[in-house]
């Protein structure tokens, strides 16, 4: 309307509502806050509030041994431990000019591919069961089981897997391991369509999820979007094809692509990533080479004095580690994790803004961010 | 004798409440009493044989525009200052004369009906069809036609002025 | 762990590039726009480093963003280091990547304790959040950042965590000797705000 | 004396208790069916396959500490509970669980009473049922519960209107509103109407989801969204009025749908001759398994479908059910005219 807007007698009080959404809130996945400020149940303006969780695992770093801190990065995305090993170990591994075995590599592959497989069923199943279809989270988890028993019978641990060693890993494949693997794989693919029915074709779902939160590539890039909420924007930008880790340059894979940029394109792209990381662990299972599984290390890891970043591709994005060492301790002087989830946040504000508060909790989903990676 | 009994406790119900509505501090409550007032006219009507009445007392009133009352109540929030409550003022004195008026209005229809009594009653019996609902439906598409669909086109005139009014200008 | 008997560390080592390595177009691209900017250049284990002056940061992040040799579009973390002996004790470290050009970049400047750094936000938006947290963590301020407020810690936290100086168990100024006392105070204080 | 106030009472009380003990057991058959449906057990501690866990639950919620919130509408608050459930269980009064039955001697009608407006006192009285709601919702003090009972009371007028457009379609074909009267009218046509009145049986049926709060349409109860919605702030025997009350209704629901469309207590096909030996089960059986194929259904949706939003669901409900259910409404006013 041209005219000013009317304004209202001291009778009436239109004001903006001003709502907490967390950190006690049961989908904002942990202790997520996020204050709204809605104009009916619209969204006119957000502010992420963190830190709830925070526990100074940087900090903490600077006065642990550098083996210590694997387990440490355990703690970081709980879902998806065994990629935080990963990354640290690599970084440590680059420091030191340390040569990892092919089969140590192949097994990181493997594992970080289990590992991204559960991070994303953890996903879907919470991000579906926030827009309240609530079966797919329990297929979801019920799936995740199986990953997180191979993994048990890997390391003996279900959530907090310590699975990396600087220079490989600590331990070879338990016998018949591999079948089971890729017995799952082969059950994986038939669960995948069982979700796809329950969800993709679904006009409900549809509804919810197309045209919702949508950003373009330039702008997810400037956001510091990674992983899939970038790979939903349209933007081709994987760390495992950019900057190829582990044996990640012997894996044929695809990186799938979103059109829209919005929580459709962002699911569609996980989606895909099941297929992918299937289609990799099966690679990676088949030309997995014999020898040993770590390398040449140093009893006493005591790397030179200098600064490293490395990223690895983590399933909730760009997952960097930023290290700086004096060569004189025993310890980091400096530990710093460049958490994924941590950036892809930041974009919930500019995400949110114009939807419905029904919206916001679709879009934290879409994000999948682990809060023990946002506040570390 | 039941009849009576039930007419004068309901009446004091809907007196008692009706009283309620206009004192009640919050309007929430307001609006409160007015669902139990409804509720009790359409008592009232049962009593005297109309459950069709009632129903739709029930749905119309109690169960849909009442309920929007509470809608725009809840949603603009209204902030009563402490000086509306005080008595006096030119609204009391207009609230007085119309409740005059309209006091003097039923007794006078009171009075007019004692005077020259039993012409419309008879309307009814005069009817083809029997029952409650079937009465009504026959009056309001026979004689009644043209108020009746006078009073709808005005209820979608008052519909459509009010979404032009809601809607915003993007 | 730290050995209390080693003397601080009084800076990172920088290693200069070795002199029969090119030095990467994105940076040759720099050095020709901005030669006064430019500290030094570093090469360790493959990653590329240029420290530059505090001062001429916001030219040099919009150089690196929109010159074509160099098209750092991705900032993909902004993190500070605390060299305490060092007069000016903090190194800024910016991670760029491009995705033009696949190859990445790290930017440092040094900042002294109490003097502002420019906030980046105008360049890479991505930065807003991880300046908030250098902010939070080591209380380096960025001028011209649009929010700048803690953002792990409590808004009402005293003090810096990640300086070298901030003990690791915390200053503990919060707790009184019997905390029962301090959840009496704090309750107290939460029912008067209901009230 | 026995006839005019025994026998009623007696049907009260056992309809009444019938009630709560199927709303309560309703409650056990959501959690078994949804715990099948994702492939897990469901309740299986309390008693054998966990048949007496809603005891359990009404022994929990009853011991449990009833609060109300400090800056709460004390009185507001404790009526919306009451003013949610009563409607709720006073529908009961006109739904014919079956015919007529020979039982001491008497012929008893397996209703509690037939009134010539049935139909009407059913929309009506659920109407009526809203005001719970939205009375939590404000008398919480909550802002979610303030939005929760917001959403709910724009979302049960929008369905009322959807709803009440489709049964007028059915009293077009039965000619009457009585509740009894509809299933004999029937039973003398040979037809369920679900048969004739597909559309407004459907409309029927997603309308009805969206009265009683079920999925997809729950968003006065969103937990998700909501933190619990209207019922955020209530806790104990108050939030377990809330609890039967929406059972409750979803068993109005079921007996009305079966009812208008299945036959009530009708036999399948009552007009087939030779299906005659159906007749030797009871009409009330009959009438409790067409509403049990409701409430599973209702169950069964809630297992499968993500939930609509705010705005979705009130474009639904105006600009798709209600447009059908005008159109289906002039069809059949057009059709019977024309047979007629």
């Amino acid at each position: 309307m041209s005219s000013p807007t009317p304004q209202y007698g001291p009778m009436f009080d239109t004001d903006e509502l001003v709502i907490n959404m967390g950190p006690q809130h049961p989908s904002t996945h942990g202790v997520l806050r996020v204050v709204l400020r809605l104009d009916g149940e619209k969204v006119v303006d957000a502010d992420v509030v963190i830190g709830y969780l925070h526990r100074g695992v940087e900090k903490l770093s600077e006065s642990r041994s550098w083996a210590q801190i694997v387990l440490l990065t355990d703690r970081l995305d709980y879902v998806s431990a065994a990629t935080s090993n990963v990354g640290y170990c690599e970084t440590v591994e680059k420091l030191m000019a340390i040569e990892v075995p092919r089969r140590a590599k192949y097994l990181r592959v493997i594992l970080s591919e289990l590992q991204r497989i559960a991070s994303h069923l953890l996903w879907l199943g919470t991000h579906a069961m926030d827009t309240g279809a609530m079966t797919v989270f329990l297929y979801a988890f019920r799936e995740r089981e199986l990953i997180l028993d191979l993994f048990e019978e890997y390391c003996g641990a279900r959530l907090t897997y310590n699975s990396m060693r600087i220079g490989g890993l600590p331990q070879d494949l338990p016998p018949s391991w591999d079948r089971k693997v890729l017995e799952f794989c082969r059950i994986m693919e038939g669960k995948l369509e069982e979700y796809e029915t329950l969800l993709t074709g679904n006009r409900i779902w549809l509804e919810r999820t197309k045209g919702v939160g949508v950003i373009d590539g330039a702008e997810a890039l400037a956001l510091g979007l990674s992983g899939p909420p970038l790979r939903g924007s349209g933007v081709r930008r994987d760390v495992r094809k950019d900057e190829p880790y582990a044996a990640y340059d012997e894996m044929e894979f695809d990186v799938p692509l979103g059109v829209a940029g919005d929580t459709f394109d962002r699911y569609v792209v996980r989606m895909q990533e099941f297929r992918q990381s299937i289609r990799i662990i099966r690679q990676a299972m088949q030309g997995i080479p014999e020898g040993p599984i770590l390398g040449k290390v140093p009893r006493l890891i005591k790397p030179p004095a200098g600064e490293v970043y490395h990223a690895i591709e983590s399933p909730k994005g760009e997952l960097g580690f930023f290290i700086v060492s004096d060569g004189k301790s025993m310890s980091p002087y400096r530990f710093r994790v460049r958490p994924p989830s941590f950036c892809n946040l930041q974009a919930l504000p500019r995400l949110v803004k114009g939807h419905l508060i029904a919206d916001v909790v679709a879009l934290i989903g879409s994000l999948d961010v682990v809060l023990g990676e946002v506040d570390r | 004798m039941a009849e009576a009994i039930a007419f004068y406790v309901l009446a004091a119900c809907i007196l008692g409440f009706a009283v309620l509505v206009v004192t009640a501090k919050n309007p929430v409550h307001s609006v409160v009493f007015l669902v139990l007032d409804f509720l009790c006219v359409a008592a009232l009507y049962v009593t005297l044989g109309a459950e069709f009445v009632a129903a739709i007392q029930v749905l119309v009133y109690a169960g849909g525009i009442v309920v929007l009352y509470l809608f725009v109540v809840m949603l603009v929030n209204v902030k009563r200052p402490p000086e509306a409550f005080r008595a006096g003022g030119r609204h009391a004195m207009l609230g007085l004369a119309l409740a005059g008026a309209v006091l003097v209005e039923a007794a006078a229809i009171a009075v007019w009906s004692r005077l020259s009594p039993a012409a419309p009653a008879s309307a009814a019996q005069s009817l083809p069809v029997s029952g409650n609902t079937e009465q009504v439906g026959w009056l309001l598409y026979t004689s009644y036609l043209v108020p009746f669909e006078v009073a709808s086109m005005l209820l979608l005139v008052a519909m459509v002025g009010a979404i032009v009014l809601a809607r915003k200008e993007s | 762990m730290a050995d209390v008997n080693v003397a601080p560390p009084a800076g990172p080592p920088d290693p200069p590039p070795p002199a029969d390595l090119p030095v990467p177009a994105a940076i040759a691209g720099l050095q020709l726009a901005m030669p006064g900017a430019i500290l030094a250049l570093s090469f360790f284990v493959g990653d590329w480093t240029v420290v530059v002056d505090r001062t001429a940061i916001l030219d040099v992040a919009r150089h690196l963003r929109t010159a074509s040799g160099a098209a750092f579009d991705i900032c993909s973390d902004v993190t500070a280091t605390d060299w305490p002996p060092r007069p000016e004790r903090f190194d800024v470290i910016y991670c760029l990547f491009s995705t033009t050009h696949g190859q990445r970049l790290r930017v440092k400047a040094r900042v002294a304790d109490g003097d502002p750094i420019d906030s980046v936000t105008s360049v890479w938006p991505a930065a807003n959040w991880l300046e908030r947290e250098v902010f939070d963590m080591f209380g380096i301020r960025f001028s011209g950042h649009p929010d700048l407020r803690r953002i792990l810690m409590p808004d009402e936290w005293q003090g810096h965590p990640q300086r070298k100086d901030y003990p690791l168990e915390g200053p503990g100024e919060l707790l009184l000797e019997n905390p029962l006392d301090w959840l009496k105070l704090r309750q107290a204080r939460d029912e008067a705000d209901i009230e | 004396m026995v006839e005019l106030v025994l026998i009623p009472l007696l049907k009260i009380i056992v309809v009444l208790n019938a009630t709560l003990l199927g709303v309560t057991y309703m409650v056990l058959l959501e959690r078994k069916v949804i715990a099948w449906a994702q492939s897990r057990l469901g309740p299986m501690r309390v008693g054998p396959y966990g048949v007496l866990q809603p005891v359990a639950d009404a022994m929990k919620l009853m011991l449990k500490e009833d609060i109300t919130p400090a800056r709460a509408d004390k009185w507001v608050f404790t009526l919306a509970p009451i003013l949610s459930m009563v409607p709720a269980l006073v529908v009961y009064a006109v739904i014919p669980f079956g015919d007529q039955v020979h039982l001491f001697g008497r012929q008893i009608s397996l209703y509690i009473t037939d009134i010539n407006v049935g139909l009407l006192y059913v929309v009506s009285v659920t109407s009526v049922g809203v005001y719970g709601i939205i009375l939590a919702g404000y008398s919480s003090n909550s802002k979610w519960p303030l939005l929760a009972s917001l959403r709910a009371s724009a979302q049960l007028i929008s369905y009322e209107i959807a709803i009440t457009l489709t049964l007028v379609s059915v009293v077009l074909m039965s000619g009457t509103l009585s509740m009894v009267g509809i299933v004999t009218s029937q039973a003398s046509q040979g037809v369920w109407y679900a048969f004739i009145q597909p559309t407004a049986f459907i409309i029927f049926f997603i309308g009805g989801l969206a009265e009683t709060n079920r999925a997809p349409f729950d968003l006065p109860e969103a937990e998700q969204e909501l933190t619990g919605g209207f019922h955020t702030e209530y806790s104990g025997m108050r939030f377990a009025l809330f609890f039967l009350a929406e059972y409750a209704n979803i068993i109005v629901v079921s007996s009305v749908a079966t009812t208008l469309f299945l036959g009530g207590w009708l036999r399948p096909f009552p007009n087939v001759e030779f299906l005659s030996f159906l007749g030797v089960v009871p009409g009330w059986c009959w009438f409790l398994l067409k509403s049990f194929v409701f409430l599973y259904l209702f169950i069964w949706v809630r297992a499968t479908l993500p939930r609509y939003r705010y705005d979705q669901l009130m474009r639904l409900g105006w600009k798709v059910l209600i447009p059908l259910a005008i159109a289906n409404l002039i069809l059949t006013a057009i059709v019977k005219v024309a047979l007629a």
